[in-house]
């Protein structure tokens, strides 16, 4: 089956969900989501059974990068990630429903959670059209489409003020950081006269080349694009945005933007890093943008209450992680040395599996438990061990402790930055891991440590779905086997 | 039975004994008392046997440590030659005669069976001491003493003063132990081998003379912990505590002996450093003489003797400073010595005994006629000591002086002198006091002899002290050279005339300054409290260990720790803190720090 | 046609342009004109483009990849602003105000 | 011609600034239609006819449209005469000066920048302008860019719908 | 399945089944008993003859993929990780016999004995590893049930803090050796991760580490590895941390876990970068005087048993960097032994304080006493087992001891270095443990008893078991050395050997 059908049965997907929920009578509109997993779960079986077309030829291959394994793997990402999201907005709709649907008389009760579902397979559409995005002009619509999107699904629970201000808050710094993209796209276009990225890359290594004007391009283009994947200093959305989105959003945000942020930021900063006049100071100017994640990211989480907070900051320090691989790019492509992508496509595809890992919990403690508070999760191995246990193994995964994949995860980033000798930024590296095994296991501590609060008292004894408790399994064996077993997701890569 | 066999059974014998009482028989402590003395009686007649077949031998047996021939080897092997024969007769026989006493000496204590492991815990490491053919084995056996008389020491645990005491030998013997460890590493390097055998082969290469003194000063250290010479003397009067038959066994004949033994064992090192043995020539000489002042003041009959001990020792240590020259008139003095400090133990064993544990001769008094036979023995023993001629401790005492003279150490010559003279005297304060005049408590009051079990031992006791130094019996014991009364005229002079005058003096002037005092007439605070050196020691403690241990964990709680581990956990959570700052919530803050970051990057990229 | 203009007048004036939009968006408070300045912005990059491509010719003809690139970013502008809009006129239902540095509930 | 350029761009420039200074949200949005008014001119002083068509259209008509009904409905008040920001207004004037001066030196070192534009030969043939060529490019060339655009409009619609239902108190 | 992959994954898998609900205690203790027997059948079937470093070798290949470095998960065994693996086996065995009974665990008994096991089996995988990664990876399995251990069961009211100190130390630790050891990796060509052929590399002088980046990658390594076997400067969170943890997990944790650090030390720093070592000798040695010198006398100021315990086998740790910092072969092979020989001997210890604060309440010296009296079989093992830790001859510890301290002086030619005046300081040592062990002894089991301890509750047999079955180790190999010492040996002629310092 043609590569670029997946995109096409994903969108028809949304198409679908949005059609059953303006004119099927539903008594319970879960349903639309489960359609919308299944035909999800299709979608990611039909990713192994792609084809490649054998000639290239034709407006199409321009915009959309061709035999790419590495585009595959992130749509793979998109996909997976989608599906999750979607099981816990099953999970939440009567949240959903309470702080959107509107009490007009003979409206269904469950207005406006269609919407809700349909909505993130348009955005895994756009995430998986980034993932193969090689043209500025396709770049740019499939990142809008992302963004766009996103704008609405974050400020979605309009009776919930935290919601709306996150959308808010979202809105005017996204648009910002377009206003920058579009800015440093039209300056790229302008020096090299092209949108191909591949052109660009030629051009960019021309001797005739003009520095100055290249890096200035770069340095709009890179604003956007840190803005995209939280890089500091352009992360300040982040914490906020991540408290006020409903849970699902918030879990779709950090895996799913932030992987086809990588991406396109790994395809926009190669042209740069390959031409021999510019590598110097880009590699400088994303070493130093690394440090600074990893400093803030690691260090303001320390202190942190609230557990989206701490994860929108451990989210913060991920990307610290993944920066430093891409700031130590092989200037000379050795024998045996790990290349950037390899290393941040697995780091993102480990970071998948245990962020969501850790959303499926909280997303299921958010049933029963308003607050969001980490103090929210105390006694929680007394009270329901299942869950208790896998947010643990989650955290484990997130700090890094071998035999997960987590640790896998850093540790090509430090083999990579050690290959590199990017000894500055090993040693914030260091520090910043260090605190993650702090606040990660502040969690836990919280969980087994601690008695349940008289107030929340036995009531945390928290019902799973079915579908969650099965996904929350895989995730744990998933979790574990990449963590011995790397080829699981290497394989993907090749 | 061949030599090696002996050997083996003589070694092994006793940790057998004393592994089986230790895992089963401490119920049926009667039965584990005969084991114990029974095997003693055994290692006698072998050690017997030994000593008459005369055969010397070396044996070497399995390895122990083995990392190849070229690196290091341990083997347990045993040298048997004239030397270890002869100390390993003195052992058994006092060993068993001990034994035979603690019958009924400790009938009806609590922890018989124990105390009977004790003793032959300790009959094990001594012979491993006196057969070991290296360093390393030796040393092994060295600690297993210090154990064996820790054990003994404190058989009365729950006496706080015995514990102590125990404590106080152990360690004390460890910080010489300490040295000789070192000692034995030096030797090693400086010869390659820790065989006594190479040693003496390799030492007449080596040239580095300071570290060979070293080593050999190294070496006797480990003398002075065991044989308790000074500085190191103090833990010996206070094993006191121990059971008397032990202190008779371990704290007087045969493990304070070690030391002596060991560095006879290795007096070719001694040869070889001139500088090493008049060291310990001098430490022999001034132990012996504090050791006899401090005993002068005593009223603990056992006290008294130990410092006996000690100052004997000197002698011994004396001897063996002056080289080959006088190491056999040391292992002599060494052997009758053996005989009659464990008779005089005893004697003062049955005396307390009698008088329900007491030890205070100045409530004693009268006992000649309550119990004669302990009395005779005691006596002799004493006569023994105080070297009144023609008993085996003059005659050793003699060959000791004499090699002094011989060798040119004056030094120590004319204070060995002042020791025969005091020796007399407090040994015939003791007597007086003890033995004659009348009774002074009612303890002593209904004290009468004891019965047949512990006088026989005294008696047999008291013969070998007697006669210990003549042809016949000393054959075994000696490698070269016996006393014999023809030797005494033969080289009658100045040393027979000084020590004689000595003897009389001091039996004299103890006689007319004792004779029917109820209390101490010339009390000499300085020597009653030894010199102060406990006191001196304990504060040493206090301050240079207890002190700075102290110290040191409040820097390790409140300086390191803070420094290596809270301080940088609070610095990162101060700086997440700080951090939290720029995350004000308002949109325009934000776009804010984004258009500054945006400058700031186009600067350093473009600039 | 002969013209005495050079392309850094024309990115000059947008950079200028990109400069006030930023401006704006730094020192208004009300929502609308923040997002308004957003807009100005992304049309000074239109201009950018427009220039650019006026500027290398493609066989004699602008490069109308820039124009194609100004139609898509016109249009997604449009869908922003309508979505944009949306959700501020949602916030402005339950708070009842516009003014940007009312909304920092979430912080820290 | 470069008079008309300073003239245009002096339009484009003012517009943008009233939109920033003005306090009331409605002559903020008549001065933004200026400023886009300007920015049009320029686009077709540079031969971008369809461009310039579309930036009044859409901006100028469409949005700013929208704009002026969303502040009508909501009826703004402008901002209200409270003091002044002085620091922020410092340090925001500070960061945009910074951002313009770096501008101009980049302009500086791009030489490009100060050559001439080359003449244009009108588009091909006769009965072609740029509409035609863009036209082709759009739905031709560029067609799957265009379809993504579809979905975005699409997904921006229903965001629309849901987020502005009406709340019945 | 091979015998080593079985060993290695046994209790693991015991570990799963423990948590899908197995009976705790039976599992855990049915699987460690197996885990014994079996390494002990390994020991008996080393082959002595074969020449070379590992034996009973089993490897799967985990990574495959273009440019990423060949990691598998290997494992074997020689002559020194056979010790320790034995350790590990015997101590695991005797902490879960010590380990109390379900219904007696306030909390879930499950995560008791599974973190036992996961503690113990990390131990046994990191010892069992022949890849570099694996070697690092199974020992941080014990970190995170280290942690809820100390902070679920632990006690003593700062139990937490205690968790947290603990965990955070050793996670920065196992970072810093992590940079350390990829360091060498990378220096190495970093295309593999086996350990043989990196040894192999950096054996060849032309694929060698260049001089001064040993010296970096050998301070990395001593500082990670140091840290987790609390070497001077960061000994911080070792005594604390025995004090406050359950017994059992005191015993795994002082008696096994503790030696993988100086494992790694001799199996990958000296190995991979002997000139780095001989570079910092020095700075070795002024640690481990830290360790003997300074910290014995802070042992001797504790107040309380097991703080001192704890204090003491940090102390010890020195001895066994002073064989390593000696390098030759006897004293290497000194510091393989001691690391046996301690990790019995502390675990030992732990055992029985731990039994006599169930019996008496507490381990504060001033209020204990006369115990022999009450617990006369309590006394006696106690006996032994203070005298082992004071390196008392017929002890393992002394055989250990002795070989180090030769090694200390073995390449002295005639004159006193560094090296042999640290030795000598070291001596000293010996005569602080025995300051303390003896004070202790003296003021829990001699002098008079207080009135109220006079319960008579002396060690039933079961209790003793444990006990026993540690002190047979202990004594067995005191007598006859060469029962572990030919495997040492066995190694150690394969084993590269390094120039000393």
């Amino acid at each position: 089956m043609p590569v670029y059908y997946l995109e096409i049965i994903v969108v028809a997907l949304g198409l679908l969900m949005l059609m059953i929920d303006a004119f099927v009578k539903l008594e319970d509109k879960r349903v639309i989501a489960w359609i919308g997993m299944l035909g999800l779960a299709v979608v990611f079986v039909l990713l192994f059974r792609v084809e490649w077309p054998e000639s290239t030829d034709g407006a199409f291959w321009q915009f959309y990068s061709s035999g790419d394994q590495m585009a595959l793997y992130f749509k793979g990402i998109a996909v997976l990630t989608t599906l999750i999201v979607l099981i816990m907005a099953a999970d939440l709709s009567p949240l959903v429903v309470e702080q959107t649907a509107s009490p007009a008389p003979g409206a269904h009760r469950q207005a406006g959670l269609g919407e809700f579902f349909a909505l993130p397979m348009f955005t895994c559409a756009g995430l998986m059209w980034m993932a193969s995005a090689n043209n500025l002009v396709s770049i740019f619509v499939s990142l809008e489409l992302v963004t766009v999107s996103f704008y609405i699904m974050v400020a979605y629970l309009r009776r919930n003020v935290g919601s709306l201000e996150a959308g808010v808050k979202y809105l005017i710094l996204g648009a910002l950081s377009t206003g920058f993209l579009v800015y440093g796209f039209a300056w790229l276009f302008g020096i090299t006269g092209s949108m191909d990225l591949g052109e660009i890359a030629a051009a960019l290594a021309a001797p005739d080349m003009n520095p100055t004007a290249a890096l200035f391009s770069f340095a709009l283009i890179l604003v956007a694009v840190a803005f995209k994947v939280g890089a500091v200093p352009f992360h300040f959305w982040i914490p906020d945005v991540y408290q006020g989105a409903p849970t699902p959003i918030t879990a779709f945000l950090s895996v799913g933007s932030k992987a086809a942020g990588f991406i396109v930021f790994l395809r926009l900063a190669q042209p740069f890093l390959s031409s021999g006049a510019l590598a110097e100071k880009v590699t400088l100017v994303l070493g130093a943008l690394a440090a600074l994640t990893l400093i803030v990211g690691n260090l303001t989480a320390l202190p942190q209450k609230n557990f989206k907070r701490l994860l929108a900051y451990s989210g913060i320090a991920h990307s610290g992680f993944l920066l430093m691989a891409l700031a130590s790019a092989p200037t000379a492509a050795t024998a045996n040395a790990l290349t950037p992508a390899t290393v941040i496509a697995f780091y993102l595809g480990a970071y998948l599996l245990m962020t969501l890992l850790a959303f499926l919990v909280m997303s299921t403690m958010r049933q029963r438990v308003v607050s969001e508070d980490i103090d929210a999760y105390r006694g929680l191995f007394k009270s329901s061990p299942f869950l208790a246990v896998t947010l643990l193994i989650a955290m484990a995964s997130l700090a890094g402790i071998p035999l997960t994949a987590g640790f896998f995860g850093k540790f090509f980033v430090f083999k990579l930055a050690v290959e590199q000798e990017q000894w500055f930024l090993i040693v914030v590296g260091l520090v910043g891991a260090a605190a993650g095994f702090y606040y990660y296991l502040k969690v836990a501590a919280s969980m087994f440590l601690e008695d349940p609060k008289a107030s929340a008292g036995g009531d945390l004894a928290v019902p799973i779905g079915a579908v969650t408790r099965i996904a929350m399994i895989l995730l744990i064996i998933a979790i574990f086997a990449a963590g011995v077993y790397p080829n699981l997701i290497l394989g993907l890569l090749r | 039975m061949d030599v090696n066999t002996i050997a083996w059974i003589l070694l092994l014998l006793p940790l057998l004994v004393a592994a089986m009482i230790l895992l089963g028989l401490k119920r049926w402590s009667g039965l584990s008392a005969l084991l114990s003395t029974g095997s003693a009686l055994l290692t006698l007649v072998l050690a017997a046997m030994l000593a008459a077949g005369g055969s010397d031998a070396e044996i070497r047996s399995f390895p122990w440590i083995d990392l190849g021939q070229d690196t290091f080897q341990v083997e347990i092997g045993m040298t048997v030659d004239s030397l270890a024969r002869g100390m390993m007769l003195v052992v058994t026989f006092v060993g068993f005669l001990v034994h035979l006493f603690s019958l009924g000496y400790m009938r009806d204590d609590r922890g018989k069976s124990r105390y009977f492991a004790g003793l032959s815990l300790f009959m094990f490491s001594m012979t491993g001491i006196v057969l070991a053919n290296n360093f390393v084995m030796m040393f092994i056996f060295w600690e297993l003493v210090g154990v064996s008389s820790y054990i003994l020491i404190g058989h009365w645990y729950q006496k706080a003063s015995a514990a102590d005491a125990a404590k106080k030998a152990f360690l004390t013997n460890r910080i010489g132990d300490f040295g000789f460890m070192i000692g034995i590493l030096l030797v090693w390097i400086l010869t390659g081998s820790i065989y006594f055998d190479e040693i003496e082969a390799a030492v007449g290469g080596v040239t580095n003379m300071t570290l060979l003194n070293a080593a050999a000063l190294c070496v006797f250290c480990g003398a002075i912990g065991k044989s308790a010479q000074v500085p190191l003397h103090v833990w010996l009067p206070d094993a006191m505590e121990g059971p008397t038959p032990v202190s008779a066994l371990i704290h007087a004949a045969t493990m304070v002996a070690a030391g002596v033994f060991m560095l006879a064992r290795v007096v070719f090192l001694i040869e070889a450093a001139d500088m090493a043995a008049t060291v310990i020539a001098w430490i022999g000489a001034v132990t012996a003489l504090l050791a006899a002042l401090m005993a002068l003041q005593q009223n603990d009959i056992k006290r008294i003797l130990a410092y006996s001990t000690v100052s004997q020792l000197g002698y011994m240590i004396m001897a063996q400073g002056l080289g080959s020259g006088g190491t056999d008139a040391g292992m002599f003095h060494l052997y009758t010595h053996a005989f009659f400090k464990a008779l005089l133990f005893l004697g003062a064993g049955a005396v307390i005994y009698a008088c329900h544990h007491q030890q205070d001769i100045w409530k004693m008094g009268g006992l000649r006629r309550k119990m004669p036979i302990t009395f005779a023995t005691f006596a002799i023993g004493a006569a023994a000591l105080v070297a009144v001629p023609f008993t085996s401790g003059f005659w050793s005492k003699e060959a000791i002086l004499e090699a002094a003279l011989r060798e040119g150490m004056i030094g120590p010559y004319v204070l060995a002198m002042i020791v025969a003279f005091l020796t007399p005297f407090y040994m015939t304060r003791l007597l007086m006091v003890a033995f004659l005049g009348g009774t002074r408590s009612d303890d002593t009051e209904n004290a009468e002899e004891v019965g047949p079990v512990m006088w026989v031992p005294l008696a047999l006791l008291a013969f070998m002290a007697l006669f210990s130094a003549y042809g016949l019996l000393a054959g075994p014991l000696l490698a070269r050279g016996q006393a014999d009364v023809g030797h005494l005229f033969g080289s009658f002079g100045l040393t027979a005339t000084l020590s004689m005058l000595g003897l009389i003096a001091g039996v004299a002037a103890a006689y007319f300054l004792y004779r029917g005092k109820k209390e101490e007439p010339l009390r000499i605070r300085v020597l009653a409290r030894k010199f102060y050196l406990d006191e001196i020691y304990i504060a040493l403690v206090r301050i240079f260990q207890d002190g700075v241990a102290a110290f040191l964990d409040v820097v390790d709680r409140y300086v390191l720790d803070p420094a290596i581990t809270r301080f940088p956990a609070m610095s990162a959570m101060s700086a997440g803190r700080f951090l939290r700052v720029f995350q004000v919530g308002n949109v325009q803050a934000y776009a804010f720090f984004f258009g500054v970051a945006v400058v700031v990057l186009i600067y350093f990229l473009v600039l | 046609m002969e013209s005495a203009l050079t392309l850094n007048h024309f990115l000059f004036v947008s950079g200028l342009l990109f400069a006030i939009g930023l401006a704006g968006v730094l020192v208004r408070r009300n929502l609308i004109v923040i997002f308004m300045c957003l807009e100005l912005m992304l049309s000074a990059a239109n201009l950018t483009l427009v220039a650019f491509s006026r500027f290398n010719l493609v066989g004699g003809e602008p490069a109308y990849d820039g124009h194609v690139l100004i139609f898509f970013i016109i249009t997604v502008a449009a869908a922003e602003v309508a979505v944009g809009l949306a959700i501020i006129v949602a916030l402005f239902r339950s708070r009842h105000t516009t003014d940007a540095t009312k909304i920092n509930t979430m912080k820290h | 011609m470069t008079f008309l350029f300073y003239i245009f761009s002096a339009l484009a420039l003012i517009g943008g600034v009233g939109v920033v200074v003005y306090r009331n949200p409605v002559s903020a949005a008549f001065s933004l239609v200026v400023s886009f008014l300007g920015l049009a001119a320029l686009f077709i002083q540079l031969n971008a006819f369809l461009v310039g068509i579309l930036q009044i259209l859409v901006y100028a008509g469409a949005i700013m449209v929208l704009f002026l009904f969303i502040i009508m409905l909501m009826d703004v008040p402008r901002e209200e005469r409270k003091r002044l920001p002085y620091f922020g207004l410092a340090g925001a004037g500070a960061v945009v000066l910074a951002f313009v001066a770096l501008l101009i030196e980049v302009l500086k070192r791009t030489e490009a920048g100060s050559a001439r534009f080359m003449p244009v030969d009108t588009p091909g043939g006769p009965g072609t302008s740029d509409v035609h060529r863009i036209g082709e490019l759009l739905f031709g060339h560029y067609s799957f860019p265009v379809q993504v655009i579809a979905v975005l409009l699409l997904v921006a619609t229903v965001g629309v719908v849901v987020l502005s239902k009406k709340e019945l108190k | 399945m091979s015998l080593i992959e079985i060993i290695v994954l046994l209790p693991l898998l015991a570990a799963l089944t423990i948590a899908l609900g197995a009976p705790a205690r039976l599992t855990a203790l049915g699987s460690s008993v197996v885990v014994l027997v079996l390494s002990l059948f390994a020991a008996l079937n080393f082959r002595f003859q074969v020449e070379g470093a590992f034996q009973f070798e089993s490897s799967r290949s985990l990574i495959d993929a273009a440019g990423m470095p060949e990691i598998s998960l290997a494992f074997g065994l020689d002559g020194i990780s056979l010790v320790l693996l034995l350790l590990s086996a015997i101590v695991l065995v005797a902490a879960v016999l010590v380990s109390p009974r379900e219904n007696a665990i306030v909390g879930s008994s499950r995560l008791y004995y599974l973190s036992l096991l996961l503690i113990g089996g990390g131990a046994i995988g990191a010892f069992c590893s022949t890849d570099l990664f694996f070697l690092y990876a199974f020992h941080e399995l014990a970190l995170i049930p280290t942690f809820l251990m100390i902070g679920l069961f632990g006690r003593g009211e700062n139990r937490v803090r205690t968790a947290w100190t603990v965990t955070i130390y050793l996670s920065i630790g196992s970072l810093v050796l992590l940079v350390g050891l990829l360091m060498a990796v990378v220096a190495l060509g970093g295309s593999t991760f086996a350990i043989a052929d990196l040894a192999a590399l950096a054996r060849s002088p032309e694929t060698g580490i260049a001089a001064e980046r040993q010296t970096w990658i050998f301070f990395l390594l001593l500082v990670g590895f140091g840290i987790l076997v609390s070497l001077f400067p960061f000994h911080g969170w070792a005594a604390p941390a025995y004090s406050d943890a359950p017994i059992p997990v005191a015993m795994l944790h002082a008696g096994v876990l503790k030696k993988f650090g100086v494992y790694g030390l001799i199996r990958i720093a000296l190995p991979f970068a002997p000139a780095g070592a001989e570079a910092l000798l020095n700075l070795v040695l002024v640690l481990l005087l830290g360790n003997i010198i300074y910290l014995g006398l802070v042992t001797v100021a504790q107040k309380r048993l097991d703080r001192m315990l704890g204090y003491s086998s940090v102390m010890h740790m020195g001895y066994i960097f002073l064989g390593i910092a000696a390098g030759n072969k006897l004293g290497l092979a000194g510091a393989v032994l001691l690391m046996f020989a301690h990790g019995i001997s502390i675990a030992l210890l732990f055992a029985l304080a731990g039994s006599i604060r169930e019996r008496f309440g507490t381990l504060e010296f001033a209020k204990l006493g006369g115990l022999a009296a009450n617990a006369p079989r309590l006394g006696l093992l106690f006996g032994f087992a203070a005298f082992a830790a004071a390196g008392l001859p017929g002890f393992a510890n002394f055989a250990a001891e002795i070989n180090v301290f030769f090694g200390g002086f073995a390449d002295a030619e005639g004159s006193l270095g560094w090296l042999q005046w640290t030795t000598i300081i070291a001596l000293w040592g010996v005569v602080i443990s025995a300051v303390y062990m003896l004070r202790a002894y003296r003021s829990i089991f001699y002098g008079p008893a207080p009135a109220k301890l006079q319960s008579k509750a002396d060690l039933a047999w079961p209790a003793a078991l444990p006990v026993l079955i540690l002190l047979v180790a202990l004594i067995s190999v005191g007598f006859v050395p060469e029962l572990l010492n030919q495997y040492i040996r066995h190694a150690l002629d394969g084993f590269f050997l390094v120039t000393p310092g």
